[in-house]
C-alpha cells in the first residue's frame, strides 16, 4: 500500500501491494490418464495475486492454463501445495470467484438473458430485478437485440460474450478469465477490453486472466506471467507492466516502453513454444 | 410430412394388419386358418363389439376405473423414479449401497406380488395402483438416474460456481438435462402403467377393462379379449399424446433436427 | 336386518361352469331378497381369492372345499356353510390320436399332462390317480396350461398327450372331437368309482371370525345359495342359459347348453357335506402332500351344518 | 467407497430388511402380526427352504430353464429393440407413420397375449421367451431412439463431412452415442426379461423358476413362494453385473465424474 | 491460368485465375427463430474461390462467417441462390469440401489417434495404414505425446490442433476453416499457418479461412473479403493481398505493403464494427 500511493494517477496494485486476494503456494497437479503413468501437468509451482491485482497468465498451448485457473476455482483439487483465498485455505468451491470457462458453458436450456439473469437469482436477487440487470449487462457486450434466443442460435463469438455477461453481473471480487475474447474480432475485443478494465477499477477485483494475445495481455493487465511447456509447467517469468492508468487499451499500444515490454515477454514466451515443437515440429 | 399424408399412410399401415386379420381369419390357406378365428377372433367382430360396448354405455364405468388406476399409477410411479433417481444419482454412497436391492427388486414378478398389495391396500384401485406402480417406477428411475449423470462437465461446473445451492442445481442443471431422459422413459411407462392396472384387475377386481379381459377369456370370448385390447391401446394413445405435449412445451429450447438434405 | 348388508364375496374364475351358482344366485337376485348388498370380485384363480378372505379383503368366497382342509395345517380357522357341488368336476382325457394307446392312468407314465396350475385341484386329482394307479408322482411331466384358450391351443398342437382340466375347456374339446375322456367327476358315476362317494368341490366359506360376528349375514347367505341350489335341481337348460350373462355361452349357445348338461350331476342339491364326503377330501389330499397329516386335521372344523339346518326360504 | 466398507453397508441393509421381516412376522404388535406369516412366510423359513432347494439339487434344472429364457429373451428383445430404435430415429418417416402402433403395442397387457405365444410356439422355452421379449423390446427400443436422437449435432455435421455413408455413421457416430441411453435401458431390461420369463412360465410350462413358484402358490406354500423369489432376484444380479462389466469396457472414453469435494 | 504464368515464383491464383472451386451466389440465409420475425442472417450476397486460391473471411462477430462456411459445406440450405462447387451445382454435402469447425466436434469416444484415423478409414484407407498417417498428423500439430488421449482429456489447443489433423489428413480440394487457430498461441498459430501454407502449395487446394486475426489473414491469404455487421451481412470488401509467395508468416509482418493493406482493410471492418455497437455500446 505504501508504494501504490507514490504512483501516478489511480488503481494501480503492485505485485507487492495490497493483501493476497489468491495465493497458490507450491501447488502441483496432476491427471490419472488410464493405463500410463499419471500425467503432471504441473510441477509445484506459486502465484499470487493482490487484491485489485489484474494478472495475466500467456504460455504455450497446452501448458496448463485452464488447469491453473481450474485449480483455483476449487473445481480440481491440486495434488500437492496449498490454495488460499483471501488469507483462507481453500476447501470446496471458491465463492469468491466469478469464472469464464475456455469452453461453451452456457445452459442450453436458458435463453441468453436467463443465462445471464440466474447467475442473480443464485444470489437472492428478485427476479424481475435480475432480468433488469440482466438485459442491461447483455447490451453492454452488444447483445441487446439477442436476449431471447438461446445459446444454439447465436454465433461463437456471441455466446462468448453471453458467458461474459454471466460472470461479470455477479460481481464477483475474484475474476477468472480463461481466454475471454478469442473468439472476438479485434474490434470488438478491445470494446470488451476496456468495459473490464471499466469495471476492474471501480471495486478492486483481482482478475486472473488467460490469453494467447500478448498485446492485449500487456494492454490490461499490472502483470504477465509466463508458464513453462508442460507437461511439469511451471511459471518461469513474471513481469510487472508499469504502464500508467488507466490506459486506452487502443492508444497505449503506441507507447514505446509497451513495445519494449512486449519484445522482453516476446522472447522468452517464444523460446519456451519452441521447445514444445523441439523434437517434434515437421 | 403434411400430416394428412401421415395420416393416410398411417390409415393404410392399420388397413394393411386388418387386411391380413381378417384374411388370415376367415379364409383357409392350404386347409388351414392361418389366424384361427378361435383364438384372433375377427376385426369385424371385434369392431362390432366395440361399437356394442361403447353403444350400450356398459364400458365407461370400467373404462374410467382402469384410466384412473392407469393415470394414478403413472404419476406415482414416475414421481417416485424421478426423485428416487435424482436422489440415487447425486448420493453416490446411497446409489452404491442400495444399487443391489434396487434391481432385485426390479426382477420380482410382479404376478406374485399381487395377493400382498391386496393384503395392504384392499380390493379397490389402490393394489392396481400399486402394481402399476411397481412397473412405471424402475423404468423411469433408471433413466433419470443416468439422465442426471449425463450433464454437461462444464454446464455443471459453471453452475456450481455461481453459488447454486443442491436445489438450485436440480431446478436449473439437473433437472432440464435430465428431461429428455426422462421423457423417453415416460413413453414406456404410459404403456406399462396400463399394463400395471389390467394386470392388478386381472388378478383380482369386480369392475375395469381387467376385469372385463378376464371374464372374456374364461368363457373363450376372444372377441371379447380383443374388443377390450383394443380400447386400451387407443386409450394409452391419448395419454401418450398428452405427455409428448408436455414434452413439446418442456424441451422448446432443443435445436430442431438440421433439415437433413444429404 | 343383517349386520353387514354390504358384502364382497371373491371368486377364482366367475364364469367357469363350477361357480354357476354364484351367478345364478346373483342375476336371479336372491341376494336383494335377502337385503344383502353383495359385490363379486373375480380373482386370477382359487388360491388368490382365498388369499383376497385370510387378508380381510373379502367376507366370503366361493371356492374349493380343499381349502378349508389346508387352512388348518396353516393355522387360519376357514369354514364352509354350504356345499355347492359335490363332484369336483374334473375331467381326465387323453388327445383323440393318442387314444388306442392311453386306455387308462397306468398308460399315462411317461405322458404330458397338462393341468390347469401345478398345486392346483387338477393338478392334485391327476396325483391322486397316479398313486392309485401305483406310479409314482415324477413318472410323467405334467404343464400348467391355464384355464383359458392356452389349454386348447395346448391340446390341438399336440403339446400335451392328455390333460386334467374343467368346463368349459372339456366341453370345448369335446365340441372339436380332440379328446378322450378317461375319468370323468363331474357324473355321479365317475365320481363314486373314484371316491366311493361325494368329494365336495365348490363350496361357500367364511372366516370362522366372520361367521362369529356375522351370523344373520352368514345365514342371509345361505339362504339365498340354497335358493339357487333348488332353483337349478329343477331349471332346464335353456332356463339357465338365459340366466347367466349372454358373454358366457361360449360363443355359441348350444355348446354352452352341452356343457352344462354335462356338469349338472355335480351341482350339489341340499348344500350338504356328511362325514363320507369329509373324509374322501381329506383322503385326496393326504394321499398327495406329505405334509398333511390327516390326524392333524379336525373335520369338524371344516364345516358349520348350523346355517344349513336354519335355511329358510321365502 | 472403499469395497470393504461398500460391502458392510450393504450387508447392513440386507440385516435392516430380514431384521424387520423377521419381526413382523413373528412377533405380535398390537395384537396383530405386521407381516402376517401367511402372507410373507418368515427369513429363517425361506433361508431354510433356499438352502434345501441347492442341497437337493433340484433347483438346477429349473433355474437352468428360467435363465435361458431369460437370456434369450434379454439378447432378442435387446437387439430388436437396438435395431428398430436405430431405425425408427433415422427414418422420421417411419416414426411418424409407426408411432401409434408402437405405442399401442407397448400398451398390451402381455399376460393376454400368452395363448397367442403358445398356439405359435408351443409350451416349450420360446413362448416365455416371446414374452419376456415384448417387454424389454419396447424398454431398449424407446431409449435407442431417443439416444440416437440426441447425438450431438456438431460431431454429426463433422462425421458427415468425412463422407460417412450410413453404416459408417452408424458404427462411429449413432452407436458409441447412443450407448449410455441403450445401457440405461438395459438394466431395466434385465429385471424384465426375468419378469417375463417367470410369467410366461407361471401361465403355463413344465418347469423353471415361474412354475415352482406357481406351484407353491397353488397349495399355500408362501415360503416356497419367497425362496422362488429370491433365487430369481439373486440371479439378476449376476446377469446385471455382466452388462455392467459390458458397459464399463465400453464406455471408458466418458470423462470420470469430478472429484466433487464442493 | 494465362495470367498466373506471368506472376513471380509459384502459386499464386488471383481471382480471375482458374477454374471455380466454389461459387456462391447470391445466397441468402434465414433461420426461423421461434416466436419472432424469421431473422435474416445473410443478405443475397456472392463470393467465388478459385481453385488453388486462399480466401480469408473478416468480419464482427456474429456477421455470419459460421454460417456462409456451413451453406458452403452443404450443412445449410440458403433460402435463396445457389452454390456451386467445381462448376456442378450443390446438392446435399459438399463431398469436396473439408470442414475445421469452430467449435469442438471430435468424437468424445475416439482417441486422438482414432479420431485423426477415421477420417481416412472413412474413403477405404486400411486401419493401419490410417493409423500410420494419422499418428504422422498429429506428430506435425506437435501432439506427437497426446496420441492416445480421449478427447476430454487434452486441452482447448490441443484438441483443435487434433480436429486440424482429423481436415488436413483427408487431403480435401476445398478446405473451410472456421478460426483454426482461435486457441493456439502466437507462436503455434505461426508454425500451423506455415504448416497450412505449405500443403495448400503442394496441390493447389481452395481455402476458406475464418479467422479475427486481421495479420494472419493478410499473411496467409491471396485475397481477403470483409463482411458488413449483420442481420442481412453481405461482402463489402475484396482485397487482393499482393504479397509475393512463398511467404515466411513472420517476415512477412515487415513488408511495407503488409502494413498498408492493413491499414486499408482495417479501416473499413473497424467502421463496420462500430456499426454493430453503435445504438449498444455504454
Ligand atoms: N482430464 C485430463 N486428463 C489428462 N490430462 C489432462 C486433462 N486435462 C488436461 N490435461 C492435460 O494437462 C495439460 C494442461 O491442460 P490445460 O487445459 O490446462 O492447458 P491450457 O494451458 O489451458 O491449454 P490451451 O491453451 O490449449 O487451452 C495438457 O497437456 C492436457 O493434455
Ligand atoms: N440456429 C440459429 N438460429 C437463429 N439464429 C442463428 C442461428 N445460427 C446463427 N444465428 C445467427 O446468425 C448470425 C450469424 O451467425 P454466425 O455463427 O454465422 O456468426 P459468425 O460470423 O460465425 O460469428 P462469430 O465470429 O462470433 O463466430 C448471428 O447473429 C447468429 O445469432
Ligand atoms: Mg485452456
Ligand atoms: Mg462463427
Amino acid at each position: 500500500m505504501q508504494t501504490a500511493v507514490q504512483r501516478p494517477p489511480a488503481h494501480i496494485a503492485l505485485p507487492d501491494a495490497g493483501p493476497l486476494a489468491v495465493a497458490l503456494n507450491d501447488i502441483s497437479i496432476s491427471f490419472a490418464v488410464p493405463g500410463r503413468p499419471v500425467f503432471k501437468a504441473v510441477a509445484p509451482t506459486s502465484l499470487h495475486v493482490r487484491e485489485g491485482e489484474f494478472v495475466s497468465i500467456v504460455g504455450p498451448t497446452g501448458c496448463g492454463k485452464s488447469t491453473l485457473l481450474n485449480a483455483t476455482a476449487g473445481l480440481l483439487r491440486p495434488a500437492g501445495g496449498t490454495v488460499t483465498v483471501f488469507g483462507e485455505r481453500l476447501e470446496g468451491l471458491n465463492a469468491k470467484a466469478g469464472y469464464l470457462f475456455q469452453q461453451d458453458a452456457l445452459m442450453p436450456w436458458k435463453t441468453a438473458l436467463d443465462n445471464v439473469a440466474i447467475a442473480l437469482e443464485v444470489g437472492g436477487t428478485r427476479r424481475e430485478e435480475a432480468r433488469a440487470q440482466a438485459k442491461e449487462w447483455l447490451r453492454k457486450v452488444g447483445l441487446a437485440r439477442f436476449v431471447d434466443r438461446y445459446p444454439h442460435e447465436l454465433s461463437g463469438g456471441q455466446r462468448k460474450r453471453v458467458g461474459l455477461a454471466q460472470v461479470l453481473v455477479r460481481g464477483p471480487k475474484i475474476l477468472l478469465m480463461d481466454e475471454p475474447f478469442g473468439p472476438l474480432d479485434a474490434q470488438t475485443r478491445q470494446i470488451m477490453g476496456t468495459l473490464l478494465l471499466n469495471l476492474w477499477a471501480q471495486d478492486r477485483k483481482a482478475v486472473m486472466f488467460v490469453t494467447h494475445d500478448l498485446e492485449e495481455a500487456i494492454a490490461l493487465s499490472d502483470r504477465v506471467v509466463i508458464m513453462s511447456a508442460g507437461p511439469e509447467a511451471r511459471i518461469i517469468g513474471d513481469f510487472p507492466i508499469d504502464l500508467a492508468r488507466p490506459r486506452d487499451t487502443a492508444d497505449i499500444r503506441l507507447d514505446p516502453r509497451f513495445h519494449e515490454l512486449y519484445r522482453d515477454i516476446w522472447n522468452q514466451l517464444k523460446a519456451e513454444v519452441v521447445k514444445t515443437y523441439g523434437e517434434e515440429t515437421p | 410430412m403434411h400430416p394428412v399424408r401421415l395420416l393416410f399412410l398411417q390409415f393404410l399401415v392399420a388397413l394393411a394388419v386388418i387386411g391380413i386379420w381378417q384374411i388370415g381369419s376367415t379364409v383357409e390357406i392350404g386347409g388351414d386358418y392361418l389366424l384361427p378365428e378361435f383364438f384372433f377372433s375377427t376385426p369385424v367382430e371385434v369392431g362390432k363389439r366395440v361399437w356394442q360396448m361403447f353403444a350400450s354405455g356398459m364400458i365407461w364405468k370400467h373404462l374410467s376405473i382402469t384410466l384412473t388406476e392407469t393415470v394414478l399409477a403413472f404419476f406415482i410411479g414416475s414421481a417416485g423414479g424421478v426423485v428416487f433417481g435424482f436422489w440415487f444419482a447425486r448420493k453416490p454412497v446411497v446409489a452404491a449401497v442400495f444399487d443391489p436391492y434396487v434391481k432385485m427388486a426390479n426382477a420380482l414378478p410382479r404376478v406374485v406380488l399381487a395377493p400382498i398389495f391386496m393384503l395392504w391396500l384392499g380390493l379397490g384401485i389402490w393394489s392396481k395402483v400399486a402394481l402399476g406402480v411397481t412397473l412405471v417406477f424402475f423404468i423411469v428411475f433408471f433413466n433419470v438416474y443416468q439422465g442426471v449423470k449425463e450433464v454437461s462437465p462444464v454446464v455443471l461446473a459453471n453452475a456450481r460456481m455461481m453459488g447454486m445451492n443442491e436445489r438450485q442445481l436440480f431446478r436449473s442443471v439437473y433437472w432440464p438435462s435430465a428431461l429428455s431422459w426422462m421423457f423417453s422413459s415416460l413413453h414406456t411407462a404410459v404403456g406399462f402403467a396400463l399394463v400395471g392396472a389390467v394386470v392388478g384387475e386381472y388378478l383380482g377386481s369386480a369392475a375395469g377393462l381387467g376385469y372385463l379381459i378376464h371374464q372374456a377369456e374364461g368363457v373363450f370370448d376372444v372377441t371379447g379379449v380383443f374388443a377390450g385390447m383394443f380400447i386400451l391401446a387407443a386409450f394409452v394413445l391419448v395419454i401418450d399424446w398428452g405427455v409428448s405435449g408436455i414434452e413439446r412445451r418442456l424441451l422448446v429450447w432443443r435445436p430442431q433436427p438440421a433439415a437433413d438434405h444429404g | 336386518d343383517v349386520e353387514k348388508p354390504d358384502l364382497t364375496i371373491g371368486v377364482g374364475g366367475k364364469p367357469l361352469l363350477y361357480y354357476l351358482p354364484l351367478t345364478l344366485a346373483e342375476r336371479l337376485g336372491y341376494f336383494k331378497d335377502e337385503g344383502l348388498n353383495v359385490e363379486i370380485n373375480d380373482f386370477g384363480g382359487g388360491a388368490k381369492s382365498l388369499q383376497a378372505l385370510i387378508g380381510g379383503s373379502v367376507d366370503a368366497v366361493t371356492g374349493a372345499y380343499e381349502h378349508t382342509i389346508r387352512m388348518q395345517q396353516k393355522r387360519q380357522d376357514i369354514r364352509a356353510v354350504i356345499d355347492l357341488g359335490r363332484y369336483p368336476g374334473i375331467v381326465v382325457a387323453v388327445r383323440k390320436d393318442e387314444a388306442d394307446k392311453i386306455k387308462s392312468i397306468a398308460d399315462l407314465k411317461g405322458a404330458k399332462i397338462g393341468v390347469t396350475a401345478p398345486g392346483s385341484s387338477t393338478y392334485i386329482l391327476m396325483q391322486y390317480l397316479f398313486a392309485k394307479a401305483g406310479l409314482k408322482p415324477d413318472d410323467a411331466s405334467f404343464i400348467g396350461v391355464g384355464s383359458g384358450a392356452s389349454s386348447v391351443a395346448a391340446m390341438q398342437k399336440g403339446e400335451i398327450d392328455a390333460i386334467s382340466h374343467l368346463d368349459p375347456v372339456i366341453s370345448k374339446l369335446e365340441s372339436l372331437d380332440a379328446i378322450k375322456i378317461l375319468v370323468d367327476t363331474r357324473t355321479t358315476e365317475g365320481t363314486e368309482t373314484l371316491f366311493g362317494g361325494m368329494n365336495p368341490a365348490a363350496v361357500l366359506y367364511f372366516k370362522e371370525s366372520f361367521i362369529k360376528a356375522n351370523p344373520k349375514t352368514v345365514q342371509a347367505l345361505t339362504n339365498a345359495f340354497y335358493r339357487t341350489l333348488k332353483w337349478l335341481e329343477k331349471a332346464t337348460p335353456e332356463q339357465v342359459a338365459a340366466t347367466v350373462p349372454e358373454e358366457y355361452w361360449l360363443g355359441d349357445k348350444a355348446l354352452y347348453m352341452k356343457a352344462f348338461e354335462a356338469s349338472r350331476q355335480a351341482y350339489s342339491t341340499d348344500g350338504n357335506i356328511d362325514e363320507a364326503s369329509m373324509k374322501s377330501a381329506l383322503n385326496l389330499i393326504t394321499a398327495t402332500d406329505p405334509e398333511i397329516e390327516a390326524s392333524a386335521i379336525d373335520l369338524s372344523k371344516t364345516f358349520d351344518g348350523s346355517f344349513l339346518s336354519k335355511v329358510k326360504t321365502p
